[in-house]
């Protein structure tokens, strides 16, 4: 299928399915907004219809754009790139599956660029939904991809212990403590990772990939500020704005939902170009976002003018 | 006896969280509070699993309305207990890790647990769209402000806005709407944001001090109880 | 003292200023601290004509780890000249550590090119010495012995000097106006429009029939937000109680459930109706955030609401929640600290608490004085960061557009308090 | 029941078992277990459609899934606690031979007795469960309570307070050359010298200004009232570019869902 990118009009499509449902629901907000200079207001469940089709179309009938880093993304990627190899990174998933949709695209770029790049990595999660979903992203991405890649000697999963912030207050001092095995039950002594790792303070780099609480902001508060440890944050759109204060001095940069994903994938793709047929789940995703951003700002749009409609109507009392 | 003793104990404990963060021959005190808490959280969730039975067992008993999906509730706690608690249906037998792969609750986990959760978090698409149409409205000068910040955000996040707007020269590119937004997200939201911060840092600040002093005592409910 | 803490800014200021050279002192006096020297004892071992030689670390220190309980040892040193050059002979190096003059034990290898250890697994009361070998592929080569060093315990970390005055300060400005107010002077404290609005909202619920949802968000007793949202339940169930409504509230967590119940039970015992109060107002659902969020959804759209409280930490669930409850033509009273859904509330709900309202409005529904000094403590921290904030942002642009030195010093003494890295 | 509603409902369990039929089939050169892993996606499918029907208003189908929603959670949180933490952290701490039991390596230590403390506290919470002995859920209670008001008063105090005064710390003038600089430079580029001082500037009064609208114990009259309104517009700025910078995040959720319909589904995409 023909992908057109950013900067080929809409109306070059020559693709049926994708012009007929463009123009679905080019139509419906037309009607809409007939509907609201007669001050009708629409039931909510035709709006959702219409969210409903706006995100449908662009999956079924793939568009895709082109994205570029901007430098708060940049500044992730060239940390991750710049280690010599061998550095320790900390890959903390501290996400649901309700929230994977958005983060996980990050959580697989990160993972993919660490090994890429031969550093060792520890995986860890503050979220007890979030264990199955580091197994099976572990299965896909690590055990799929990188074959040759050691357990215990090139990366490392640690799983979940409950206790939110309390897990980090304790491996800021002390990973023993906190976890004396790894998630399979093999002690951290006999895994040649953790040889010269006691600490948080003794990692190279800490990425937070999450969206909730605990989250990145308990990352900064019970580890980061701590220790003199880079830190990194991939996170969900929604929490994106909260952690700006934090940018740059105790965050050197942030991922914000999808966006921020596909921004990172395109900047790795560039720099390891075989990772692109791995898949961008990341840039594909936004065809769907965009077209949904449309027709949430026409919704707006004709909200206000049905506002103004009727509110003229009742000065004319 | 029903309300000093917790009292003192948040007192204690309190005092020796704030202090410990100062002198380090204390700190090793400060993480074995933190470890305590996890245990006890953990007894909290079996609490929470002796209510949920009580109130659909109750239901069930008295036939209350809807009684038919506590029959639902009450199986699904108690097969995920079984796959979870007793590890029936893990290949690795008691060892293993509960979420290995293959294991029942990893199953369930897959096939139930995940669609459940995920859609309920899809219904907000749904709901940001019915919100966006019907609250964001210019009624007054303080929705209006937050109207046109939202929208100017929107539009910069898409490729729409560069399209838009890309082809304003480089000496006033400032008005092209990614550049708009990035700067809406670098100023006036990082301005908003931390002056929201600060508050919240000294309402937490003299709350937890309200706490610890035993000002605050309301979730102690009272003597007589 | 003077009824607005903004007209006190320059006694703290001074107060500060004091306190910093308090800070200052003592962290000159402590850099002094013993620092083990490289001795000249090392024997660098003579080579064999095959072997790649490379040249020893220098200038190795050894040193106490400041500021903690006497568990490290920073190690630094400059690495070997060989491995400033990128031929590769260098592969890395071993650190040996002996114990009470005991023999050398390698405690750990380190990548090229690195130029410092911190070794965690030192007692108290045992003297330490190392050296540090350079790694060929087929050569060591040792470096001097440090002075042994034994490690410190510290009794208070001075790094964190200034976070432990301004606690002070902040916590003392804050006892210092409950006592004020204790002793019986009359404080005054500004309308929160969300807070007015509680009265009529429970009114109309009694007046329509139907029950009154309290949602203390989804986090547990660990929040402050959870204890927040306690402390206006325990006043708004006292008003309930006294119209004779009907309030329900299920929680995802079985401690907040235990002390809502606490809450619940205690204001209507206040109120003189322990009779009308029973155990099934307050229901745990579940842990899960979304499971608890399909259930409150269900929940709203059969008992139909007349009024929503939703108080405390939320997260996605809010916007969820807040439509549904719009969809069921409830009155909603919104408050949380959690900046990012505070958009959410203030698009689906009739009034919003931002933020610190949230703590603030427990202590003014409770109209005690006790509370309401304690909101004042809360503004003078507000008036000190406003205050160097001002000095501060002042002082960095002059220092900065003219280079005026001494504007330059305010603003590293200003940083230096207010930073903690 | 209606008669209406038992054909509606019979309708929509006739859909599914088709659905299971032809997923099973289309399954089966793939996987050995087809009929159930068809089974399984179909379910899948159900529930996902079970909640989505909640838009369109409360259903049947809606409460099953919100019950067995509720069940299972409870029940998932028990056990993963239980295993990572009593059986991970504190049995290895407290019994040798529970240790054996469990297969988790025991970790002698001289302080390991305290690690009964939380034990004890726990019960007391469970004591919450009997009527009589309620009370002494408030011991665990009060300690948590102390420990939480003790560890935030400080970290927020660090992270939220003092390190954002220090980082407000912004340049007004940012690479001031004098007058005649700025103005023979001056663009409305958006990284020239203009954009980026009115952007501290905006910083600066922003968070003056929204300090100001938190304040409690003064009148917001005057002076004050007035840089109280620009704290609220600061504010409003800051919740619509929340809001507009959300969106985004909260569309990604759906197309998952969506994925998983067209694709693991009904197989209408690759």
């Amino acid at each position: 299928m023909p992908e057109f990118t950013f900067g080929i009009p809409l109306v070059a499509l020559s693709d049926i399915g994708r012009v007929i449902s463009l123009m679905l629901i080019g139509a419906g907000l037309l009607w809409i907004l007939v509907r609201s200079l007669r001050a009708k207001e629409v039931d909510r469940r035709i709006v959702f219809l219409f969210i409903f089709i706006a995100v449908a179309t662009p999956i079924l009938f793939p568009i895709t754009f082109q994205e570029r880093a901007t430098l708060i993304v940049k500044k992730v990627f060239d940390k991750v790139e710049s280690l010599p190899a061998g550095s320790t990174v900390l890959l903390a998933f501290d996400f649901d599956p309700a929230m994977a949709p958005e983060v996980q695209p990050m959580a697989d770029a990160f993972s993919r660029h660490c090994l890429e790049k031969g550093h060792k990595v520890i995986f860890m999660t503050l979220w007890a939904t979030g264990q199955a979903l580091l197994t099976q992203s572990l299965e896909r991405v690590v055990r799929g991809e990188y074959p040759d890649k050691l357990d215990g000697v090139d990366y490392i999963n640690l799983g979940f212990k409950a206790g939110n912030e309390n897990v980090l207050n304790i491996i800021v001092t002390d990973f023993r403590m906190m976890f004396p095995t790894d998630v399979n039950g093999v002690p951290l002594d006999s895994t040649s990772i953790f040889d010269d790792v006691k600490s948080c303070k003794d990692l190279d780099l800490i990425i937070s990939i999450g969206g909730g609480k605990p989250g990145v902001k308990e990352w900064v508060l019970y580890v980061g500020d701590r220790v003199n440890v880079p830190m990194g944050a991939g996170v969900a759109a929604v929490v994106a704005p909260q952690l700006y204060p934090y940018y740059p001095k105790q965050l050197l940069g942030l991922l914000g939902g999808v966006k921020g994903a596909a921004e990172y994938e395109s900047e790795l793709v560039k720099w390891y170009p075989h990772l692109e047929e791995r898949g961008t789940p990341g840039l594909r995703m936004m065809g769907p976002q965009t077209l949904a951003h449309i027709v949430i700002m026409a919704f707006i749009v004709i909200g206000n003018i049905s506002f103004f409609v009727s509110r003229r109507r009742e000065r004319k009392r | 006896m029903k309300r000093q003793v917790p009292l003192i104990i948040t007192f204690l404990i309190g005092m020796i969280m704030i202090f410990s963060f100062f002198i380090p021959p204390l700190e090793g005190l400060e993480q074995t509070c933190s470890l305590f808490f996890d245990v006890i959280a953990v007894f909290a969730f079996f609490l929470g699993g002796g209510n949920l039975m009580r109130i659909h067992v109750n239901k069930l008993r008295r036939r209350k309305k809807d009684w038919g999906f506590s029959i639902v509730t009450l199986g699904g706690f108690i097969i995920m207990l079984a796959a979870g608690l007793l590890k029936i249906g893990n290949p690795g037998g008691i060892a293993a890790s509960p979420t290995t792969e293959g294991a029942l609750l990893q199953e369930i986990f897959t096939y139930v647990f995940l669609p459940l959760q995920s859609t309920m978090y899809a219904l907000l698409a749904f709901f940001v769209a019915s919100a966006s149409y019907r609250a964001f409205r210019a009624k007054n000068r303080e929705a209006t402000i937050l109207l046109i910040a939202a929208f100017v955000i929107l539009l910069g996040r898409t490729p729409f806005g560069m399209m838009l707007t890309g082809w304003i020269p480089e000496s006033f590119s400032v008005l092209q709407v990614p550049n708009m937004a990035i700067w809406i997200m670098n100023s006036p939201n990082l301005a908003g944001q931390r002056a929201i911060m600060i508050g919240i840092g000294l309402g937490v600040i003299s709350m937890s001090l309200r706490l610890i002093l035993g000002i605050e005592r309301t979730y102690l409910g009272d003597d007589s109880a | 003292m003077p009824s607005h803490p903004t007209t006190s800014r320059p006694s703290y200021l001074a107060m500060l200023s004091l306190l910093f050279t308090f800070f200052l002192l003592p962290s000159i006096v402590l850099a002094q601290a013993e620092v083990g020297q490289a001795n000249v004892e090392g024997t660098p071992i003579v080579p064999d004509s095959e072997q790649i030689v490379v040249a020893p670390v220098t200038s190795l220190i050894a040193a106490d780890h400041k500021y903690d309980d006497g568990e490290m040892i920073d190690l630094s040193w400059v690495p070997s000249i060989d491995d400033q050059l990128i031929d590769g002979k260098v592969i890395g190096y071993k650190v040996y550590r002996l114990e009470d003059d005991g023999e050398p034990q390698m405690i750990t290898e380190l990548a090229p090119s690195s130029n410092g250890y911190n070794d965690q697994s030192v007692e108290r009361g045992k003297l330490y010495s190392y050296f540090v070998s350079t790694l060929s592929s087929n050569a060591e080569t040792p470096s001097v012995r440090t002075a042994p060093v034994e490690p410190q315990r510290e009794w208070l970390n001075y790094e964190l000097l200034n976070v432990l005055i301004i606690a002070l300060v902040l916590g003392g400005a804050v006892i210092y106006f409950i006592e004020t107010a204790r002793r019986g002077k009359k404080l005054f404290v500004r309308k929160i429009a969300g807070i007015e609005a509680v009265d009529e909202a429970i009114g109309r619920a009694t007046e329509m029939g139907r029950p009154i949802l309290f949602i203390p968000g989804i986090l547990d007793m660990d929040d402050v937000q959870t204890l927040a949202a306690l402390t206006i339940l325990g006043r708004v169930a006292r008003m309930i109680a006294d119209y004779d409504s009907k309030i329900f509230m299920p929680v995802s967590r079985s401690l907040v459930m235990t002390a809502g119940r606490e809450t619940i039970k205690a204001s209507y015992q206040a109120a003189g109706r322990p009779d009308a109060y029973n155990d099934d107002m307050v229901t745990y659902i579940t842990d899960e955030q979304f499971g608890y969020v399909a259930a409150v959804d269900g929940i709203m759209v059969r008992e139909r609401p007349a009024t929503v409280f939703l108080l405390g930490a939320f997260f996605a669930e809010s916007l969820i929640l807040a439509e549904t409850g719009n969809s069921v033509g409830a009155i909603q009273i919104a408050g949380t600290a959690r900046p990012a859904q505070l958009p959410f509330f203030i698009a689906a709900c009739d009034f919003t608490l931002i933020g610190e309202e949230l703590f603030a409005a427990s202590a003014y529904l409770s109209g005690e004085p006790k509370q309401m000094g304690s909101l004042k403590g809360q503004d003078v921290g507000k008036a000190i960061a406003m205050a160097a904030i001002l000095i501060g942002v002042l002082t960095v642009t002059i220092g900065d557009a003219w280079n005026v030195e001494w504007m330059q010093n305010i603003t590293t003494v200003l940083t230096e308090i207010f930073s903690t890295k | 029941m209606r008669r209406s509603t038992i054909i509606v409902m019979a309708v929509i369990f006739g859909l599914f078992i088709l659905s299971w039929i032809f997923r099973s089939t289309s399954l089966a050169s793939v996987q050995e277990h087809y009929i159930m892993g068809g089974l399984k996606v179909t379910f899948s499918a159900f529930l996902t459609l079970a909640i989505l029907s909640f838009l369109y208003k409360d259903n049947p189908f809606y409460k099953f899934a919100e019950h067995l929603f509720v069940g299972l959670s409870a029940a998932f949180w028990m056990s993963m606690g239980f295993w990572t933490t009593i059986v991970g952290n504190l049995i290895p701490r407290l019994s040798r031979s529970l240790s054996e039991f469990f297969q988790v390596p025991y970790q002698p230590g001289s302080y390991n007795f305290v690690y009964f403390i939380p034990v004890i506290l726990g019960i007391m919470l469970l004591m919450r469960l009997s009527s009589k002995y309620g009370w002494f859920a408030r011991w665990p209670l009060a300690f948590i309570v102390g420990t939480f008001a003790g560890l935030n008063f400080v970290r927020y105090l660090r992270s939220d307070f003092i390190e954002q005064v220090s980082a407000t710390f912004v340049p007004l003038l940012v690479g001031w050359q004098g007058v005649g600089h700025f103005v023979s430079n001056f663009s409305l580029s958006a990284s020239g010298q203009f954009v980026a001082i009115v952007g501290n500037w905006v910083i600066f009064l922003g968070v003056i200004c929204g300090i100001i609208y938190f304040f409690f114990s003064k009148e917001h009259k005057g002076a004050f009232g007035a840089a109280s309104r620009v704290g609220i517009w600061i504010l409003m700025i800051t919740f619509g570019a929340s809001f507009g910078y959300t969106v985004m995040g909260r569309i990604s959720l759906l197309v998952g869902r969506i994925t998983f319909l067209f694709r693991d589904w009904l197989n209408l995409i690759s």
